[in-house]
């Protein structure tokens, strides 16, 4: 069962001034699944865009079966047999999870769908996921973002595939939901399917994965089996040095309440939330997908209009606008930067100062000398790889996007941090660096709400852990009173234990 | 419209298989016309209270007046049917307005040289989808924006029907060059009537039933909602979004060609510039028939009920006796009005 | 129908215009009421199209009008495209009475009101060829395709010169200006200033083209050089006819027209005898001539709604 | 540009930048309307050696033609440079043109009433002003596409300029109710220019020096590029979109009242439907000039070129004795090929 599926031989591809791969090598195995590791930037998207035909490379070969493979376009990838869950997501708002799931290779009787023979291979593959109830009539626009992955990752379910690549799958998921998604993996890597698998979750990627390939600055630096290699290794290989502490604890201490949040209810969600949010201290949120906690952020931030409820900052009733909050001293990542978040079009500067021009503006006018000297100094203070502050966002790769969204709310002097899913995509060498940063801003007395579906991080770095389910803000406690399993049952039940 | 309280999403999610294992069979094309419709309806009864009240008397509501209005409707009805697959492609399209006159002027021009209809009519035709599948083309292969692209062609096209036209108006004799039927096509008098109705009349209801079985049934309409709501996607699905792209333009050129026939049908002349203009017109009935400018959204209902709108208001305020100055600025309201209130109830909707 | 308070039915006049941007139209509209007014128990429903090639919107106020009035006066801005309407409307029982510019079938309406725009047009051919002494290059600027009267006034002009004096040489007539004096000033200012060194003569064949070729003139600096024919006046063109810079406006009678078609109208409706053709003259207005009381007083005609 | 080879992973800060830390100091405005500038140049010696060697002369490179072009341009180009600020940001108005008109229209008006220039010339720009705020404002309160509620007062402003003018052209007296220096304003005749042009043309150099320091150096024009490239991410960076709309359509008004005074100018009359159609020409002006309709995307001296080309297209087809349809070909022709042009550079840079 082992024989090899796919080759990729001397693959290279640059993006103007970025070489994103160099004589990449990488094979991958029936019955297997390979994880493909490596920081942000490495090239690991790009690589696996190459396969699926949504890029060409500039140089290097390929071979499917045994036989050359050369799609010309992600069409012919996916007739060959390729099926792709792409890093940001594919979807047409306008269709239904149906017609989604289904585009491009739609069931037909000349020219005219055949619905009656879509319908349960959708229904199928929806519960397949764990996700039964998911509509396949629903239109996408409705979907929450972890819905909607969950569309996308059962696109790969209901055709036939030789390989399926999975590019940080769950990065939106929650632990829930992952357990069904490594469950239906399995099943397909049992049916003789060469799977990759892209993930920044190095402890997800041990678990689910046989083999490894790491990429660094667009070459490939090792690969091999996971049996007998150790996370420190791969660690290593990625960065090219030891971490010495994923989650480094900066010292601070709790002090008194700066956010009082009473009785906020949204347009559906949430309803009815109380929390006190205080300095010096990171808050952690928890909850299942669609349990509000991204609502509840927006709805105290003022981009969702509340129904009712009173913000309090720092004992002074602030109707929530994002212009009143930013003037608060609040600042906010989104959860979606592709369509919130950043300013794709524009440069790197104007993301990290929108919502702060106010130090290099006198009478309206800009001294932009000023802003592109502390532009620079932000960008390296995060390791932003980019060749210029000039350079538009588009550009960037996921992590370093996510880098700007935080420079950014950095930059604007803010006093309280609502971060949605702030490493959402972040490689491991980053993402400690980001810890390191909020415990430094907690250190310095501000505070942090933070915002994750991944347990493990909450619990290393929170000083309390709130759990949301169904719109309702159930429990907050210490971190030391939560544990993994806690947090999933209260998060599920609905109910505080 | 309150009725679709579907509150199950957060709080009984996730849940084990609900009952529904049947495909819903809501037809959605009739669903989102039909509050254009209404809107429709109640512009019609506000004009006939109007009438009566302050003229005397009701010509307004009379079958002879609704046969009269949707006469006048045909040319941009006709062409705002493409205009919806376009729009719903994401795509627009500036040129229309005068490929409907570059068509029509190829038809006078054909009848003209003493060709038989049968052959001009199929030339009018064919001369819009070469317009639309040239709007494709150039689309698709250039890269640029459909408005850009179209605003080229709008003036290319015109410079063409003037070439044509020899920079005039084509007159075929009535008598001898113009076939009957033809020219009481879109007529409304009494005995170029067919149940009731002028027969190009009937004609649109037939090409509009096709329309909406085109958009809901077929694979090739997912393709156009696929593109309209998001291109990438569509491309990383594996269509070709080029030849999507030319099939879509050429086939609302064929309904271009169709309302370049119409057009010289009603004016038995034909003028390259007339269709200047135009194609403001037909967008208006396709956004006012609750189409969006962002792509994904559009029905062939709802677009038939913008373009009678549209002539609706112009028949209504002259028999109302209002001036050409307070029916501009009616019509202008009408459009914001149509589409805020469409708007709104779109976002109550996905409330609830 | 509806009826005036002493019992006498009131008769609803349409009098559709080829377009409303016009001066001249104003002053149709002001003899049109006037003939309202002599009659009485008459209102006029003053309605045209947003630009006078528009067929479609001329075409949609006739049909509107059906079943709202008791005649229809109306200038067709095509010749032909109008013809299936009046029928319509004639189907329904409104007379209709065509003015100032004709239509290709007359075998329906009650009688065609109007200037001999081929005399008009002849004339402006004889007053240039006096002008030049019968020799020159001279330009002609179009109106708009498919308008019958300026159709004919460019025929006739054409021709006039061809024939009186053939050593009167045409350096460009297949230029349109639009029916819009901002569209008149692009177009001659392109013409004028292509044949700047050679031309001699202009003729613009009506008021918002004779407006936007005064314009183009002035900026060429060629205003009093070239011999300017207009037709139809307005207050620039009249003055110019005095500092030297038009040389002769043919003139029609917008008031008579006005006030003829509806007069026709209700005299068919009242059942008096009518005539199927009636003329309202064309005038040739010189620097000469132009303070004579006739020609004074068709330069300046009065207009609805003005003092 | 291969400098970064940022192998250094991350012991140390990657040093991702050029080695110098200088802002770059180029105009990124003057930058790319460089590349339109180069077409018009192209342009124009095509037409200039065309005309020497089908005409055997040259009046088309000299410079009273050049005035007379520019002239010509003024027009579209002052209402071109408010609609790049608006596409910019990822807006549209197809209400321009009959807003020049109404403006136009009230300058007219105001003089024909005796009022003097001094009052006159304010209230055109002011209901320019007004006409863009009532955009602006539609567009932030009924959350309606611009197409859309620009489309409606579209027809809304051609309404109240012809109620203004009463349906007819209005001719204020040149003797005594035009000042002489509006008459000359845009005037081309020896005795009328300043420094070798009309002053009215000095004028547009200065308003679109102001609008490129506007556009580069102030707050405002932040808020404008990050509206044109994602409306949520201004609104999460707590900008007022609502305001900065009407704020940006407001100050695009004032460059269309200011057209109007342009328009009244060089016809010394003001006529309510002049304006229609013009809005495209507008909108090409600034596409062909190098903006984007996606938004983020626009220079002021692209659009000013571009305003030109179009001109210069009609101009130099009549010089060198093409006719109507050919020059509307070749406009069209322009138009996609500029746009084609400046998109395949844009994609070179990006790669280079
Ligand atoms: N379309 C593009 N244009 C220019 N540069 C690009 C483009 N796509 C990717 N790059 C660059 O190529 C490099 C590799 O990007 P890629 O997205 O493959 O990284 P990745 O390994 O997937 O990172 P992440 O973990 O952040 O998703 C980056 O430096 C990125 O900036
Ligand atoms: N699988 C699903 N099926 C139907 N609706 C869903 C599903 N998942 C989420 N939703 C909808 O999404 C809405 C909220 O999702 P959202 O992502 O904003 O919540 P969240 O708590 O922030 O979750 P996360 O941030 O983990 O995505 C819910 O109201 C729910 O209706
Ligand atoms: O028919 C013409 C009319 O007589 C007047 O000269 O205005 C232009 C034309 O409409
Ligand atoms: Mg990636
Ligand atoms: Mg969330």
């Amino acid at each position: 069962m082992s024989d090899t599926l796919l080759t990729m031989r001397n693959i290279s591809k640059r993006f103007g001034a970025t070489q994103a791969l160099k004589d990449v090598h990488f094979d991958v195995k029936a019955g297997k699944i390979l994880a493909l590791v490596g920081e942000n930037g490495a090239g690991k998207s790009t690589l696996m865009k190459v396969l699926s035909g949504a890029h060409s490379p500039d140089s290097g070969a390929m071979q499917l079966c045994g036989k050359p493979y050369s799609p010309a376009g992600p069409h012919e990838a996916r007739l060959a047999g390729i099926s792709m869950i792409y890093q940001e997501l594919n979807l047409a708002p306008d269709l239904s999870v149906e017609d989604n799931i289904m585009l491009g290779r739609e069931d037909s009787v000349a020219g005219f769908l055949s619905r009656s023979e879509q319908y349960p291979r959708v229904r199928d593959a929806l519960a397949k996921l764990g996700h039964p109830g998911l509509k396949p009539h629903t239109l996408v626009r409705e979907l929450s973002i972890a819905a909607q992955q969950l569309v996308e990752i059962a696109r790969a379910l209901v055709f036939d595939s030789k390989v399926v690549v999975f590019d940080e799958p769950t990065s939106s998921l929650t632990q829930h939901d992952v357990r069904h998604l490594f469950k239906v993996i399995n099943q397909l890597k049992e049916q003789g399917l060469g799977i990759i698998y892209i993930s920044h979750f190095l402890e997800e990627v041990r678990e689910i994965g046989d083999e490894y390939a790491v990429l660094r600055d667009g070459e490939s630096v090792g690969s091999g089996s996971l049996e007998g290699t150790s996370e420190e290794d791969i660690v290593r290989l990625m960065v090219g040095r030891d971490v010495n502490e994923l989650f480094p604890q900066v010292p601070h201490t709790p002090g008194e309440t700066v956010v009082q949040i009473s009785n906020l209810s949204g347009e559906k969600i949430p309803r009815k939330v109380e929390l006190n949010i205080r300095r010096g201290e990171i808050l952690g949120i928890s909850g299942l997908v669609g349990a509000g906690r991204t609502e509840l952020i927006r709805c105290m931030y003022g981009l969702d209009p509340i129904r009712t409820g009173q913000v309090k900052v720092n004992n002074i009733d602030v109707r929530p606008t994002p212009a009143n909050m930013i003037e608060r001293g609040i600042g906010i990542v989104s959860e979606d930067r592709k369509q919130e978040g950043l300013a794709q079009n524009c440069s790197i500067s104007d993301n990290i100062t929108f919502s702060n021009l106010a130090p290099y503006s006198s009478f309206g006018l800009l001294n932009l000398n000023k802003r592109y000297q502390a532009v620079l100094k932000w960008m390296q203070k995060l390791q932003v790889k980019a060749h210029s502050p000039e350079q538009m966002l588009v550009e960037l790769s996921g992590g370093n996007q996510q880098k700007v969204a935080l420079a950014r709310v950095m930059h604007q002097e803010a006093d309280i941090f609502l971060f949605d899913e702030p490493t959402r995509g972040i490689d491991v060498g980053t993402k400690s660096e980001i810890y390191r940063q909020m415990g430094e801003l907690a250190a310095q007395d501000k505070a942090i709400v933070f915002v994750s579906s991944y347990l493990t991080e909450l619990l290393a770095v929170c000083d309390r852990i709130a759990v949301m389910s169904r719109g309702q803000l159930l429990e907050v406690r210490p971190r030391a009173d939560w544990t993994e399993e806690s947090l999933m049952s209260v998060a599920i039940s609905g109910e505080a234990l | 419209m309150s009725s679709n309280k579907t509150n199950q999403t957060s709080t009984e999610y996730p849940k084990p298989f609900p009952a529904d294992t049947k495909p819903p069979r809501l037809n959605f094309d009739f669903m989102n016309g039909l509050a254009q419709f209404g809107a429709l309806i109640v512009i019609f009864i506000i004009f006939s209270i109007a009438e009566w009240y302050f003229m005397g008397y009701t010509s307004f509501a009379s079958v002879r007046n609704v046969r009269s209005i949707i006469s006048q409707t045909s040319v941009v009805a006709v062409a705002a049917l493409g205009m919806t697959i376009i729009i719903i492609a994401g795509g627009i399209d500036l040129s229309a307005g005068t490929a409907i006159a570059l068509s029509a002027t190829v038809l006078a021009w054909c009848l003209k040289s003493d060709f038989s209809a049968m052959i001009a009519i199929p030339a009018a035709i064919l001369t819009g989808m070469l317009c639309g599948a040239l709007n494709g083309i150039l689309i698709s292969t250039l890269r640029v924006v459909p408005f850009i692209v179209t605003l080229g062609t709008m003036t290319l096209y015109l410079g063409i029907a003037k070439m044509v036209a020899d920079e005039t108006t084509i007159r075929p004799d009535k008598e001898t060059q113009i076939p009957d039927w033809l020219e009481i096509f879109t007529s409304i008098r009494t005995d170029s009537l067919y149940l009731g109705m002028p027969s190009g009349i009937w004609l649109i209801i037939l090409v509009a039933a096709l329309t909406i079985i085109l958009l809901r049934f077929t694979v090739f309409s997912r393709y156009i909602f696929a593109l309209g709501s998001n291109e990438s996607t569509a491309r990383l699905c594996g269509i070709n979004v080029p030849w999507t792209k030319i099939g879509l333009y050429s086939l609302a050129g064929l309904f271009v060609g169709l309302a370049g026939v119409y057009q010289f049908s009603r004016l038995s002349t034909a003028e390259p510039t007339s269709g200047i203009g135009l194609e403001l017109k037909i967008i208006a009935a396709v956004v006012i028939g609750g189409g969006s400018l962002n792509g994904g959204r559009g029905s062939v209902i709802g677009t038939l009920t913008g373009s009678i709108i549209i002539y609706l208001i112009g028949n209504g305020c002259t028999k109302v006796g209002l001036t050409n100055p307070v029916q501009d600025i009616a019509l202008g309201v009408i459009i914001i009005a149509a589409v805020t209130i469409d708007q709104l109830r779109q976002r109550r909707i996905e409330k609830s | 129908d509806s009826s005036a308070d002493n019992g006498e039915k009131t008769y609803r006049i349409a009098v559709i215009p080829k377009g409303t941007t016009h001066e001249f139209w104003k002053s149709v509209h002001y003899g049109a009421e006037q003939a309202a007014k002599e009659h009485g128990n008459v209102e006029i429903l003053w309605k045209g199209p947003q630009l006078e090639n528009d067929r479609e919107g001329q075409i949609s106020v006739v049909q509107n009008f059906i079943g709202n009035v008791d005649g229809i006066v109306l200038a067709p801005l095509d010749s032909q495209a109008l013809v299936e309407y009046v029928d319509e409307a004639v189907e329904y029982k409104i007379p209709v009475v065509i003015f100032d510019s004709g239509l290709d079938d007359t075998s329906n309406i009650v009688s065609y009101v109007a200037t001999d725009n081929y005399n008009g047009g002849a004339m402006a051919a004889r007053r240039m060829g006096e002008l030049l002494n019968g020799e020159g290059d001279v330009i002609l600027l179009r109106y708009n395709p498919g308008s019958e009267s300026t159709e004919q006034r460019e025929e006739a002009f054409l021709e006039t010169l061809k024939k009186e004096f053939p050593n009167v040489n045409i350096l460009s007539s297949d230029q349109y200006s639009g029916t819009t004096p901002a569209s008149s000033l692009a177009k001659a200012t392109q013409v004028l200033d292509t044949y700047k060194n050679e031309v001699d003569g202009i003729f613009a064949v009506c008021e918002p083209n004779a407006a936007g070729t005064l314009k183009a003139l002035q900026e060429l600096e060629l205003a009093g050089d070239v011999k300017f024919i207009a037709f139809d006046p307005n207050t620039d063109l009249a003055n110019g006819l005095s500092d030297g810079t038009v040389h002769g406006i043919v003139l029609q009678d917008p008031v008579a027209m006005g006030y003829l078609g509806v007069k026709t109208l209700l005299d068919h409706i009242d059942g008096n005898d009518i005539d199927k053709r009636v003329n309202t003259g064309e005038y040739v207005a010189t620097p000469e001539n132009m303070k004579e009381e006739e020609m004074s007083n068709l330069l300046a005609p009065p207009q609805f709604g003005g003092e």
